[in-house]
């Protein structure tokens, strides 16, 4: 059995607006080392938010995110994503004029430092250091086993092997924090099912923390450690997935909602 | 249809993500550069090489520095003109001022002259977006004109204001035959070609395309979108930089400011549009159309017999761009370089349709 | 202080110009998100349709009567131009509805190639002028305030006073009339549109319309000046940075940009000019422009954009 | 030269840096040469040794084709000990009867899968103490005792050979010619697998005599993807890898082997039946959507290569106009259509273990591929009859080569005697007795005869073959395999079953073929719920109608098998499947499963009854079962008088 560390990603009061409509309001949370945590709502209820909170797309009016001690508030996309913070996106955002592999591949830029000067030569250190990252890449296409795509254009994939990729491109940012934002968004259960296998694969194969944003509850209860509710951008429920499940707050908000 | 794969597999990375990884292709290639550098120069005529090569091969080489920006890094530019001047200008001075400054490093200087005014008109490129940078570049092109028409010391204070060159030479051969010159020129094209080729393929070419299909993803994951757009920015107005010095120099011979107006921008953009947004081949087909469709509609009142002054011809060659800019914007926005591409993968998959 | 009211003065009656041309893009911008490069061939294309009109009717018809032909003169170019907005619709735009803003740009581009091309090839491509009669002969304001007093040129004051008066027109159109909202609304956002039911096609076409409509009366008042030919679909560039600067959304923006660059390029000749060479009014607008933008990457009246993940 | 070892070794001295192996792993085909492959082998054979593998114990090896198996088994082969491959798509369950006949104690497999079918029969198989894996994926948190990677047992191996340098040089130089090789268990149609002994030199021969044969050399290429456990893939990939000395590839997933035949472009290739049929489905219904003129093209192309192509492969003689245009044929059509199937290199191709419909025979024949069919089974190590080129055709096997002798009994059952044959049955004297006479012929089971020009020709399994009782046909043969291949000839019909031994008529069960039936109800806009639906239609049973009338025409037309046309028949309302025990794994029907599981249907066919309910349970791979349940319709089909053989 996986074995949950301390605290690693701190979120404290954090609050943000979008010239005067609030989408999240004072809402506070920690994640553990090695656990799955999720985070879920009824739609407009700012989980996206959250995301982009914690991995500096937005800047919140208020509050502050501690990642392994680090407390940072305006820091840059490219800073976080340094500090080993991966994310999928709800609605795909992958490069659609590049092929699975070179998608991929994006996700090791952070670690390619040949200047302008020996790319355009393509010898010597580019290409190694090209060579060792696809190594890397190939590793990863084979975990998520989307070998036979490899070189198709992202955009010709159908959506599920699409969600596949962009976990991928996350991924091979080698993160120690994983934001996935509904990665089963709009999948079939055939389709969910492996998704659940590879997030749950990424967790214990690679020890890799997640933070998850995930609407079906079925799906959340499963592989969770545990759960914050969110329900018009504050928070109401945080816990176990059973102790959720059970209290009235989030019933009346959420799951009385579904049903 | 003439495409035997079976048995070319790889057995590494490096064989694995070579420019032509299928041999036909490669085999291809080299007739087609066999057949550019040796055959063309033995037999076309003084006509074909002055009044149709050279100049598409310079505009190639402009259109796939714009292609750079606009189509790997979808940055628009409305300004490349000005580039082309500037890369002109600097290099003539080089020659003019300099003692004994070689050709090639008066032209690749022209180069850098450029790269330094396309930095400094793509840093807004980080805070402005889409439209607000088309019109920022058109400023470049603005200023550009007017300072190559007023400032006198940038025209070495030419009365008439337009400059010339008196004779080529590189290491002690005269490129003034027009073999010779097509052959300078070609050889720049092809050096250019490959090594963007290698920048697209590479981390660099992804950061670009990156920041074009998807910005904030792009920075979500670690790209840099001032490197990103800067160097596109570099790359892209360097490559436009010695076009234009070749244009200048090689082409032309000698020049005013006009030569590189507003709308050899628009043209050059048209050629990456029409040629195909993101691709290296794009720039050759588009450069090309520009190049051939023009001489076409000259001929065409001899071929049909039917009378048509050169005004009418001109303003017909406007409506056609202008048409066929729409069309390849609607039914093809990857333009010719991707009909080509598709071709190719019907040869390949053949007989099968897909 | 003569000289400088005359020039702040001249600024603000070619300003005006500028701001009827940038309402041309503002407009169309507002409805389709399309940043019309076209708008300059517009200008030409309109003035040279009115150009030649005036120059056939007489001789067609017989009629005689400044005021008349130019009217039916000013009516049939009117009606080309609503033909061509609605060409440009049914072939262009329809086609390249939700795509990217920069295709949309380019797609202009080529209609501006288009109709410039079409243009010169139906009603040639020699130097024609418009005769509306606006008075030559220059005239003479503040003679008591001081000396010499401040000379301004009446056709220029005309041209800006019909200019001022459109511009205040559409903006009551705009903010007062049923079509007018709808197309506001239309900007905002396209499902609303829909729901106040008019279709999205007509609205566009509308909206070209007016743009033409608007591009012809500039056609007018600058070929009555200059001559109508090709150079005229150049003004739309000088228009450019006005509607950047005035920020593509916003009809005020529009006319404030106009006054500012007008006056702007205006006095920077007149003062900084000498010193640099001359012709400063060529770029001072978009230096301005690039300048302000790095300040406010939304021009100065326009919405700040958010981009959503 | 007489074990495989020692073959190995012999490669890496004289070709120590010839390719071996070829994996298409992470992108690209990484390579593994002769010596480092002897390498491998050696460090596992150390780790195995210590271990506690011992000579003459068994090392069973479950996993597709992956270099790291091949190695493990040449390893336990080092050591005297005996590898037994296993299909890796068995279930749990059917591993259980192999695994405690052979004494298993020893297991290498290739993945997280397999490891957890064998942790699940760890109270059924006490004796396996050992599981090593090949790809750690998954298994990072197992802490079960006896299970390692290879990877810890290859380290084992190094730090052994630190100690004992020549251990493993020694093993080899024990190793006899007549030694175990490897067991292989046969999915016997019926009862318990039977486990197939065969040496170093009966597999050795015969591998040498497919050679010889072909000759085949060193720089051909084979693309392994059919299960290694499978005695056909083990010869191809194996012993005649090892024999001849050329590159075995192995695909880089099961989902990717067609990306993976097109890259590799095998010169010799191997593949059942099924294979070749999926193939020119796949072309048929690719072709579908091609343009008209396109099509019209193919057509044209393909009734050329149908006349003139085959004529060309047979070497007969062929006018110069019909060569000039074949050459344009190839150069438009033939060509490029075997690059897109992976077949441009290909110089020899096989298929057996299935009779193979005339179409699908000629069909590749035709265009421009040496398709040839042998016979053999495990018991016979494959190669007993082949087709020589040029003399190759879709009803016959070919001749017996070298070393081969064949002999006919009364009752028309087909004797081998060859070096190839096996060793026994392992702990089964009663079977090896009943299949091996005490002068070393082997009984095949199979009925078949000698045509004129020596090529044999099989009808059926001889125990199948049975007689009819009273009716028409009274005492006439009855062949069941033979006309349920004529059936399976047709596109549409995937399995079908045929009754009629001591019985007045034929009756069949057909299986229709859902991708090939479902396109073919698309294209007439059919509507259809699934297979059970699909299979019901009216429509469908007209289509099967037509299939079994001809083949009753064709049958009528053959004197000896005149009595077998089928009289009455249903479609099924499911598919037969080797998961609900209705297939062998090699997709043999089990005739005696099938006739107790659905007697109802049998009952029904044969009381003259117009339909019949029936409610099958199908279990899934993962285990899960569901109920399938339908109305069949029955259908009288006509049948035709036999035609006396005129003037034959």
């Amino acid at each position: 059995m996986k074995k949950i560390g301390g605290v690693v990603l701190d979120v404290k009061n954090i609050s943000l607006a979008f010239g005067g409509v609030k989408a999240l309001t004072d809402i506070s949370f920690d994640v553990r080392e090695h656990e799955i945590r999720a985070i879920i709502g009824p739609n407009g209820a700012g989980k996206s938010s959250m995301l982009n909170c914690i991995n500096g797309v937005y800047q919140p009016q208020q509050g502050s995110v501690t990642l392994r001690g680090k407390t940072y508030r305006g820091m840059s996309p490219r800073q976080v994503a340094e500090m080993g913070v991966a994310r999928t996106f709800q609605n795909l955002a992958l490069f659609k004029g590049m092929s699975v592999l070179d998608n991929i591949m994006t996700g090791r830029n952070l670690r390619m430092r040949r200047g302008l000067f020996w790319q355009a030569l393509h010898l010597g250190p580019a290409r190694r250091e090209e060579t060792e990252q696809r190594a890397h890449a190939e590793r990863i296409i084979d975990f998520l086993e989307i070998q036979a795509h490899r070189k198709t254009p992202v955009g010709r994939l159908p959506y599920g092997l699409q969600k596949r990729v962009d976990l991928g491109r996350a991924l091979a940012m080698e993160p120690s924090l994983l934001l996935l934002d509904e990665p089963m968004a709009g999948m079939n259960v055939e389709e969910k099912q492996d998704m659940c296998r590879f997030i749950l694969d990424v967790n214990d194969e690679f020890g890799t923390t997640i933070v998850l944003i995930e609407h079906d509850m079925g799906v959340v209860m499963d592989i969770s450690d545990r759960v914050v509710v969110l329900d018009y951008g504050r928070k109401i429920g945080d816990g176990a997935p059973d102790e959720v499940r059970s209290s009235e707050d989030v019933v009346r908000a959420y799951l009385g909602v579904s049903q | 249809m003439f495409y035997r794969e079976n048995g070319q597999f790889k057995t590494s990375y490096a064989a694995d993500s070579q420019i032509l990884p299928i041999r036909q292709d490669r085999i291809g290639m080299a007739l087609l550069l066999g057949v550019a550098f040796v055959v063309v120069p033995l037999l076309s005529s003084e006509y074909l090489l002055r009044a149709i090569l050279i100049p598409f091969l310079i505009l190639s080489l402009a259109a796939l520095g714009l292609n750079v920006l606009v189509g790997y890094c979808g940055q628009i530019s409305l300004g490349s003109g000005a580039f082309m001047a500037v890369g002109a200008y600097v290099a003539y001075n080089c020659q003019a001022r300099v003692e004994g400054m070689p050709l090639i490093v008066a032209l690749l200087a022209g180069g850098l002259g450029a790269t330094v005014l396309g930095v400094a008109f793509g840093l807004p490129s980080l805070r402005i977006k889409g439209l607000y940078l088309a019109v920022a570049t058109l400023a470049a092109q603005f200023f550009v004109d007017w300072a190559c028409l007023r400032l006198k010391w940038v025209t070495n204070d030419s009365t008439s204001g337009s400059v010339g060159i008196a004779h080529l030479d590189v290491a002690g051969f005269s490129v003034e035959s027009p073999a010779a010159r097509y052959l300078l020129c070609l050889g720049f094209v092809v050096v250019f070609a490959l090594a963007t080729k290698n920048l697209v393929r590479g981390h660099i070419g992804r950061s670009w395309m990156a920041m074009r299909d998807m910005d904030v993803a792009a920075a979500v994951i670690g790209i840099r979108p001032m490197q990103a757009k800067l160097s596109a920015f570099a790359v892209s107005s360097f490559i436009i930089g010695v076009a234009g010095a070749l244009w200048g120099f090689v082409h032309l011979g000698s020049w005013e400011p006009a030569a590189f107006g507003i709308n050899r921008s628009f043209d050059l953009l048209f050629m990456v549009i029409i040629g195909g947004l993101g691709s290296i081949s794009g720039a050759f087909f588009g450069a090309a159309f520009i190049v051939v469709l023009p001489l076409v509609l000259d001929k065409l009142p001899y071929w049909t017999g039917l009378p048509m002054d050169t005004a009418t011809a001109s303003h017909l060659a406007l409506m056609i761009f202008g048409a066929l800019i729409v069309f390849f914007l609607i039914k093809e926005p990857h333009g010719l370089a991707r009909l080509w591409a598709t071709a190719k993968e019907k040869l390949r998959l053949w007989p099968f349709p897909h | 202080m003569g000289p400088f009211l005359e020039t702040l003065i001249g600024g603000l009656m070619s300003g005006m110009l500028y701001s009827l041309i940038a309402l041309g893009f503002v407009l169309i911008f507002k409805a389709s998100g399309v940043f019309n490069f076209a708008q300059g061939a517009m200008v030409l294309f309109a003035a040279l349709a009115m150009a030649r009109f005036a120059e056939w009717l007489p001789a067609l018809t017989g009629l005689d009567g400044k005021l008349v032909v130019n009217a039916l003169a000013f009516v049939g170019a009117l009606a080309v131009m609503v033909v061509v907005a609605w060409l440009v619709e049914r072939l262009a735009l329809s086609r390249l509805v939700n795509q990217e803003g920069i295709t949309l740009l380019m797609a202009t581009l080529g209609i501006a190639y288009l109709l410039e091309g079409a243009g010169q090839m139906l009603f040639g491509n020699d130097i024609y002028k418009i005769d509306i009669g606006l008075p030559k002969d220059p005239m003479f304001l503040f003679e008591q305030t001081f000396e010499g007093g401040v000379l301004v040129s009446k056709e220029d004051l005309y041209a800006a006073l019909i200019a001022a008066a459109l511009v205040a027109g559409l903006s009551l159109f705009f903010q007062k009339t049923a079509i007018g909202r709808a197309l506001r609304a239309v900007a905002d956002d396209h499902q609303a549109a829909q729901s106040i039911g008019i279709p999205l096609s007509r609205i566009w076409v509308i909206v070209w319309s007016v743009a033409g409509f608007v591009a012809l009366v500039a056609g007018m008042i600058w070929g009555s000046k200059l001559g109508v030919q090709f150079s005229l679909s150049l003004v739309a560039l000088k228009a450019l940075p006005v509607v950047i600067l005035g920020g593509l959304t916003s009809v005020p923006g529009a006319i404030v940009g106009g006054l500012l660059i007008g006056v702007g390029e205006k006095l920077s000749e007149a003062y900084l000019g000498p010193a640099l060479g001359g012709g400063i009014e060529y770029w001072f607008g978009y230096v301005l422009v690039l300048v302000v933008l790095l300040v406010r990457p939304q021009g100065l009246f326009g919405e700040k954009i958010i981009d959503r993940v | 030269m007489d074990t495989f070892p020692r073959l190995l070794l012999a490669h890496a001295a004289q070709r120590p840096d010839a390719p071996a192996l070829r994996e298409k792993a992470f992108g690209v085909w990484q390579t593994l040469p002769w010596a480092q492959l002897a390498t491998l082998v050696q460090e596992l054979a150390l780790g195995l040794a210590a271990a506690g593998l011992r000579r003459g114990e068994h090392l069973v090896v479950v996993g597709e084709n992956r270099p790291r198996l091949y190695a493990s088994m040449l390893a336990a082969q080092s050591l005297g000990a005996v590898p037994v491959p296993l299909y890796q798509d068995a279930v749990a369950a059917e591993f259980v009867f192999p695994l405690n006949n052979a004494e298993i104690a020893f297991a290498v497999v290739e993945d997280q899968e397999q490891v957890d079918k064998l942790l699940e029969l760890r109270e059924l198989v006490p004796q396996l103490k050992r599981i090593w894996f090949d790809d750690p994926r998954g298994l990072r948190n197992y802490d079960e005792t006896g299970l390692a990677s290879l990877d810890e047992l290859i380290e084992q191996g190094r730090a052994a050979r630190v100690q004992r340098p020549d251990f493993f040089a020694a093993e080899v130089a024990a190793g006899r010619p007549d030694d175990v090789a490897a067991l292989f268990f046969t999915s016997g149609t019926t009862g318990n697998p039977k486990g197939v002994i065969h040496t170093h030199a009966s597999l050795i021969d015969r591998a040498r005599a497919g050679q010889r044969f072909d000759k085949l050399t060193e720089r051909e290429e084979v693309l392994a993807y059919l299960p290694p456990a499978w005695i056909g893939q083990n010869i191809f990939s194996f012993a005649q890898w090892l024999a001849v000395g050329y590159v075995v590839n192995c695909p880089e997933s099961a989902s990717t082997v067609s990306i993976d035949l097109k890259e590799v472009g095998p010169t010799y290739y191997f593949a059942p039946p099924r294979v070749f049929e999926g193939l020119l489905t796949t072309v048929m219904i690719r072709m579908e959507d091609a343009a008209a003129p396109k099509r019209w093209l193919f057509g044209r192309c393909m009734e050329l290569a149908r006349r003139v192509g085959t004529r060309l492969m047979d070497g007969q003689p062929v006018g110069l106009w019909d060569r000039l245009a074949y050459a344009l044929g190839n150069v438009l059509i033939y060509g490029p259509l075997r690059n897109t199937l992976g077949f441009s290199r290909v110089r020899v191709a096989y298929t057996a273990g299935e009779a193979i419909g005339p179409d699908l025979f000629s069909f590749y024949r035709a265009i421009g591929i040496n398709l040839k069919q042998l016979y053999g089974s495990t018991e016979t190590a494959v190669f007993v009859c082949l087709q020589p080129d040029h003399e190759a055709r879709a009803d016959t096997v070919g001749v017996p080569i070298t070393g081969v002798e064949i002999k006919l009994t009364d009752d028309g059952e087909l004797l081998v005697r060859s070096p190839g044959l096996l060793k026994g049955y392992y702990k089964n004297e009663a079977a090896t007795r009943e299949a091996l006479t005490a002068d070393g012929w082997f009984h095949t089971g199979d009925a078949g005869f000698l045509t004129p020009g020596g090529h044999l020709k099989i009808i059926d399994r001889a125990k199948d073959v049975g007689r009819l009782s009273g009716g028409a046909f009274d005492g006439a043969m009855f062949a069941p395999k033979y006309v349920e291949n004529k059936l399976k000839f047709f596109p549409h019909i995937k399995e079908a079953v045929c009754f009629g031994d001591r019985r007045e008529k034929v009756c069949a069960f057909v299986n229709i073929d859902f991708e090939a039936v479902g396109n073919w109800a698309e294209r007439r806009n059919l509507p259809y719920a699934g297979y059970t639906d699909l299979a019901g239609r009216a429509e469908v049973y007209e289509l099967i109608l037509d299939c079994v009338e001809k083949v009753n025409a064709d049958l009528a037309r053959d004197e000896l098998l005149a009595g077998s046309q089928i009289s009455r028949f249903l479609v099924l309302h499911k598919e037969l499947d080797a998961d609900d025990g209705e297939l062998t794994r090699t997709r043999k029907v089990r005739r005696g499963a099938i006739a107790e599981k659905y007697g109802v249907l049998i009952a029904a066919l044969y009381d003259g009854k117009g339909s019949q309910h029936i409610a099958t349970q199908v279990k899934f791979e993962d285990g899960r079962t569901a109920m399938i349940a339908a109305d069949l319709r029955i259908v009288e089909a006509r049948t035709f008088p036999a035609v006396k053989a005129v003037a034959a």
